[in-house]
């Protein structure tokens, strides 16, 4: 265990997110023709961003929020409005949809540096609740929200002289893997630096944390500022690819399939986020026609999942053994505590 | 361990690849996406039921073009946009259905998702947002048919009905109080410009969100304002009813107006045969229905359904008649750009005997359906009046006339 | 002008009873067993459903009582054992909770709505009539509603403060280890109260069916409010959730009178958030 | 009257026990040292059940109790006092005592025992309506030890009763330890070094990185050169 275990870890998660990329980008030589599919493949490939980026500050910091989708929206609201307002190019668009989702989550981070567990998750679920009546609002509707009707038309994305449009997906899909890939990088990397260590070891108490060094006001912000920004980017996208915005995104379904997402692929442990969005995905799609009994398994299933299979999907591919994650971090910290020591002496 | 893995990964995604094929039997399909899940699964069930009698009649008469009618629903759930893009995906890019019929389908969305197909989509709408989005590309939605024009005109007409009652108004004060969705919003906004016309004063304008269920500190403003005339504009049956309830426990000489409000399936059930005297506007078949089918068709979804239609009900079941029509013309259920075509271009009989054609915003306009405005007395539904040719003028219908409402002192 | 400050006043006090019997069952299950209960408004909807089933054999009200209070203690305690124990050995045993009553959740609407259909349901009014002081005039259903709540939270209080289970609910509550260490059988406690506050839930809904109807997902609107009533109060803290609803409540129906409804949730966290930057735990909650 | 056999014990990867066996006979005062956190409080969550070893069994009464849950052994008439205390803190003085005797058995006695241990600790006695948590820290180890009492325990495992307290705090907690011991109820002390009552000591056990590495009395202790210097620091 100890180094070398880390180091191992660190490239199977490489190549596990390698692999994912690589299985994915040939999916459309097989499937172009299949819209259906195609759609659904888009769709998980942004659900898995907001799952990933959502795990980064709930599994992996341990940061109890519930404000993921808040974030989703400002960042899509921002990067159309800001591209319709200012004639900018959709790319930009997902940029700006980052920094402000970025700077909105550092802002609700700092109220929740001082509250613990469920009073986190209920600051955080309060923007959730009320951006919806502030879009709405005549304030909302002064900064370009379209109030209860939302945005309707949204400039189309262009590379070069191609216009991507909904009939072609293949385009959207290559440009969505590209994107979330990005994404999901820049998540394995976080964990994998020492931020990624503080993260956990914050999680794990915060107390030992604090005690080998770790800044508990600096990192949780800049969790909450990462987690937040991608989940900002990607709304961009979101809404460039639905060609609309609404407040209704913000209802309860969303919310509860990316909490699914999350615990069917596992919880802190990457990239499960990635997995549990195409299988969450997939399993709705195929139960749809079940009708009212769709959700009734659905609901049945996260209760024994959770209960029965407490590493998701990820944990059927790679069992953890009694080792958890929490134990390999204390460990990686005792080992570097101990070599500071002989330094020392 | 990896390459174990990766034989692993490639199982679980095949088995998820392995998902269903498609249909090949010898139908005409009918996609429905429709929510029968979820906040709009009541307006769902009423829309199902409505295609499901149409169909079953087309089926049991030998079919359209000698082929069976199949039904291939779809859980539209919450409307989100991405969802709408994939029951369109699903119904027309993979189970290749021949028309859909979806009743309400959303606010903008639904008009770019199943616009990408060509295949002809009946809506029932009632959405300005929807008519914007169609009118912004006219060539790629030719495939879309809303069977009702934008809200607006309710409310316009609902002012001038208001003022004509043959009843004595103690002032021309009146409270508008409506959700803060486009559909709330739009009809109040209709009765503000109606009411510049037809002679009334807007004591109050209160936007509420879905699920209020106390209303006191609004009750307090209208027993201090004493309107002539409330009017809420609230598409859910608990938020009305609590609020008739409370106004009750102390009201005012006010009429009420609960506008769409009154026809939800659910609302006469849960007033208990309380509540006459209060108003409304709605779309449903007049009572009593102006023809023997008219009559009859409601006979025949009461006896299937032991319920009575809802509004949306009526307006499906004539999309599909309509859909039925133009694909008989076509001789061929496929030629969609010729379906399409024939459907702008002509005109259509309802069980009403009344004519209704497509505008050129592919919309039916109110003033071809007209608005019924209804009445409670003695626990049912009666119409009163019902639109005119000219919005500022509806006509009495039949023997029944407004009462004064039970709480009235 | 006053007239008016007093009716607002009373629709305030009005929603107050409502929202501490919303509440009271929240601040129990999470003071006791950490767990933040996503099923909470599900065992709200339960209560009016079973009302509704058993009124519809028209017996009355009685009955109602006699078969709700025994299914739904039944269901809380089945809730814990099957869900919640197996949970309680993990690290991440809080967050795990709160998926798996997620997952209760949403199987628990949707057959609410499979069985009794996405409609709206009714039951006839307890509490009819009103009376008229001078110029206010305040209903009785409001009434009884603000007696039933002091009288459920007072005895729940002096059952907490001076029955011996009622104490070692409160030594669970305030330190798990130590309650083990005396030999409070801790699980029995986490069941009963789990069951307890699916009783209290549920019974609220009962009680409020007749004003505020049943419907398959009316339970989230009870969840949220009830959260954000815990939460002003001090997790956990039952006393702190009566003032809670009280002044949540008031605010509710100043904002309603004076702003807009749409400017009520507005409202509330915004109280909320500014009650927790300045005292993180809540009015009258402590840490541990 | 506790036979320890083998123990070990892990949080999570990490062994804590190692192989550790013990024994202690009825009405016996056993001492139990150690540096911080080589195990011996940890050694104490075991054997009251609040942690579950991994190997090993643990006999009390010669009744095997190392599966059973902490409830089943306090009703045995094993009670632990935590070093943390673990007071509800929000409660009164009283109310503390009384849940003290929660166990079917201790609540026969509630009485009499509060009675006896209000008079052990007069301290209490004045506070008795007052929160726990506005208790002195020396005042809140005594509480622990009370409410330790009320439970009637024969067997009273305490961890570190003196921690941070002044000198002659920690005469009057040791001399409540021993009328305790005296009047026939046996007990394990854990502390760091070599308490004032180690002449009283019936075996003196040291532990060492969760290893038992010495047995024996005072006299046995003082022999070795490493514990002495380890422990009385001579």
């Amino acid at each position: 265990m100890g180094h070398g275990g880390n180091l191992m870890k660190i490239k199977k998660d490489l190549g596990v997110l390698l692999a994912v990329y690589g299985l994915l980008a040939l999916l459309p030589i097989f499937f172009h023709n299949n819209m259906s599919l195609m759609n659904i493949l888009i769709i998980s490939l942004i659900w898995a961003v907001v799952a990933g980026s959502w795990d980064l500050i709930m599994g992996f910091a341990g940061i109890f929020t519930f404000g993921q989708i808040a974030f989703l929206v400002i960042g899509g609201y921002s990067s159309v409005i800001f591209c319709k307002l200012f004639g900018i190019s959709p790319w930009f668009g997902f940029l700006i949809g980052g920094i402000v989702a970025g700077g909105a989550g550092i802002l609700v981070g700092l109220p929740c540096l001082k509250l613990k567990g469920a009073y986190v998750a209920l600051v955080t679920f309060a923007v959730h609740m009320i951006l919806e009546p502030f879009l709405k609002s005549d304030i909302g509707r002064a900064i370009g929200t379209g109030g209860a009707q939302g945005i309707l038309t949204v400039p189309p994305l262009k590379i070069g002289s191609y216009v991507y449009n909904a009939m072609e997906p293949t385009p959207w899909f290559y440009t969505l893997l590209i994107i979330s890939f990005i994404a999901f990088f820049i998540i394995y990397k976080v964990v994998h630096s020492m931020w990624g260590y503080s993260f956990i070891a914050l999680r794990d108490s915060e107390l030992f944390a604090q005690s080998v060094g770790v800044n508990a006001f600096k990192y949780k912000l800049i969790v909450f500022g990462i987690s937040a920004a991608l989940t900002g980017m990607i709304g961009g996208v979101y809404a460039n690819y639905v060609g609309m915005l609404s407040t209704r995104i913000l209802g309860l379904d969303l919310f509860l399939i990316l909490m699914v997402m999350l615990v069917l692929g596992g919880m802190g442990r990457f990239p499960g986020a990635l997995l549990g969005a195409f299988i969450t995905m997939f399993i709705s799609e195929s139960l749809r026609y079940f009708d009212t009994y769709r959700l009734i398994i659905f609901g049945l299933l996260v209760m024994v999942l959770v209960i029965k299979m407490p590493q998701g999907i990820i944990g059927l591919i790679f069992p953890l053994g009694k080792a958890g994650i929490i134990e390999r971090t204390i460990l990686h910290f005792r080992e570097k505590k101990a070599k500071k020591a002989e330094m020392i002496t | 361990m990896l390459k174990k893995a990766l034989v692993r990964i490639t199982v679980i995604a095949a088995l998820l690849c392995l998902s269903g094929t498609g249909w090949t039997a010898d139908t005409i399909k009918i996609g429905l996406p429709v929510a029968v899940t979820g906040p709009y699964a009541g307006e769902g069930i009423g829309t199902i039921r409505g295609i499901e009698m149409a169909v079953n009649e087309i089926n049991a008469a030998g079919g359209l073009l000698g082929k069976q009618i199949e039904m291939i629903k779809y859980d539209t759930q919450d409307f989100a946009p991405e969802r709408v893009m994939a029951a369109a995906d699903d119904l027309v890019g993979k189970k290749k259905v021949h028309a859909l019929h979806c009743g309400w389908a959303g606010w903008g969305q639904d008009v770019k998702a199943y616009g990408k197909y060509n295949v002809p989509t009946f809506v029932v709408n009632t959405s300005g947002s929807c008519i914007e989005v169609y009118k912004s590309n006219p060539k790629q939605y030719s495939n879309w048919f809303q069977m009702t024009g934008s809200e607006r005109p309710f409310g316009i007409e609902t002012a001038y009905l208001m003022a004509k009652l043959p009843h004595n108004y103690s002032s021309n004060k009146v409270c508008i109080i409506s959700t803060d969705d486009s559909w709330g919003m739009e009809i109040a906004g209709g009765i503000v410009d109606g009411a510049k016309g037809a002679g009334w004063e807007i004591a109050m304008k209160e936007v509420v969100p879905y699920g209020t269920r106390e209303w006191g500190p609004i009750l307090t403003k209208i027993r201090s304002i004493k309107p002539a005339w409330i009017h809420v504009e609230i598409v859910s049956t608990p938020d009305l009813v609590t609020f008739y309830n409370q106004f009750m426990e102390n009201p005012t000489n006010s009429l009420i107006n609960f506008g769409y409000g009154l026809t939800l399936a659910d609302f006469l059930p849960n007033m208990e045969g309380k509540g006459d005297g209060l108003l409304g506007e709605t779309l449903v078949i007049p009572n009593p229905p102006p023809t023997k089918e008219a009559g009859d068709w409601i006979e025949r979804f009461k006896k299937t359904y032991t319920d009575s239609p809802a509004a949306i009900t009526l307006s499906v079941y004539t999309g599909v008649y309509m859909w039925a029509e133009a694909v008989k013309s076509v001789g061929k259920v496929d030629d969609y750009d010729a379906i399409n075509k024939y459907l702008a271009s002509n005109k259509f009989k309802t069980i009403e005997d009344r004519v209704v054609w497509f505008n050129e915003d592919h919309s039916i306009p109110t003033e071809i359906w007209p608005a019924n405005h209804i009445q409670i007395q003695n626990g049912k539904l009666e119409t009163i009046y019902l639109s005119g040719k000219d919005k500022k003028n509806p006509l009495p219908y039949a023997d029944k006339t407004f009462e004064k409402p039970v709480w009235f002192k | 002008m006053l007239i008016e400050l007093i009716d607002v006043l009373i629709s305030g006090i009005t929603n107050g009873s409502v929202y501490a019997l919303m509440a009271i069952g929240m601040a129990l299950v999470y003071g006791v067993t950490k767990v933040f209960n996503f099923a909470y408004g599900s065992f709200y909807s339960m209560g009016g459903y079973l009302a509704f089933t058993v009124f519809g054999l028209k017996f009355g009200y009685f009955p109602v009582l006699i078969i709700a209070v025994p299914l739904l203690f039944l269901a809380g305690f089945a809730t814990e054992v099957i869900l919640i124990k197996p949970l309680r050995h993990r690290a991440d045993w809080e967050m795990a909770a709160v998926m798996v009553t997620l997952g209760l959740a949403m199987f628990l609407d949707n057959t609410f709505q499979a069985i009794y259909g996405p409609f709206t349901k009714s039951l006839p009014a307890l509490f009819t009539g009103g009376m008229e002081l001078g110029p206010i005039w305040i209903g009785n259903q409001n009434m009884a509603m603000f007696v039933i709540s002091i009288v459920v939270l007072t005895s729940f209080m002096l059952f907490l403060s001076k029955t011996r289970l009622g104490m070692a609910v409160e030594a669970v509550a305030q330190d798990m280890d130590g309650a083990q260490i005396v030999g409070i059988p801790i699980n029995v406690v986490f069941g009963v109260t789990f069951a307890v506050s699916a009783l209290l839930a549920g019974l609220g809904g009962i009680l409020l069916a007749p004003k505020y109807f049943v419907s398959p997902f009316g339970g989230w609107d009870i969840l949220v409010k009830a959260w954000v009533i815990t939460a002003l109060g001090g997790m956990g803290s039952i006393r702190g959730s009566l003032y809670a609803a009280f002044i949540l409540g008031i605010i509710e129906a100043m904002v309603g009178y004076w702003i807009g409804f749409t400017w009520i949730l507005f409202a509330w966290f915004a109280v909320l958030l500014t009650t927790l930057i300045i005292r993180p735990q809540g009015l009258f909650g402590t840490w541990g | 009257m506790l036979k320890v056999n083998n123990l070990e014990t892990y949080y999570g990867e990490l062994k804590i026990l190692k192989n550790v066996s013990f024994s202690i006979d009825e009405g016996q005062l056993v001492l139990l040292l150690g540096p911080n956190g080589h195990g011996k409080s940890t050694f104490l969550k075991t054997i009251c059940g609040l942690v579950k070893p991994r190997k090993g069994s643990v006999f009390f009464d010669d009744l095997d109790i190392t599966k059973k849950s902490v409830l089943k052994i306090v009703e045995m008439g094993l009670t632990y006092i935590p070093e943390d205390r673990h007071l509800f803190t929000e409660m009164s003085v009283r109310k503390n005592m009384l849940l003290g005797a929660y166990s079917k058995k201790a609540r026969k006695r509630e009485k009499e025992n509060l009675e006896y241990v209000f008079e052990l600790f007069p301290r209490l006695k004045e506070r008795e309506n007052q929160f726990a948590s506005t208790l002195s820290g020396g005042e809140a180890r005594m509480l622990a030890i009370a409410r330790g009492l009320m439970s009637d325990a024969k067997f009273l495992a305490i961890d570190e009763p003196t921690l941070g307290l002044s000198p002659s705090l920690r005469m009057s907690v040791y001399d409540i330890i021993r009328k305790v011991s005296k009047l026939g109820k046996t007990v394990l002390l854990v502390d760091q070094s070599i308490p004032d009552l180690a002449d009283m000591a019936d075996k003196i056990y040291f532990m060492e990185e969760g290893h038992v590495t010495h047995v024996g009395k005072k006299e046995d202790a003082l022999k070795d050169d490493k514990l002495r210097e380890i422990f009385l620091g001579m």
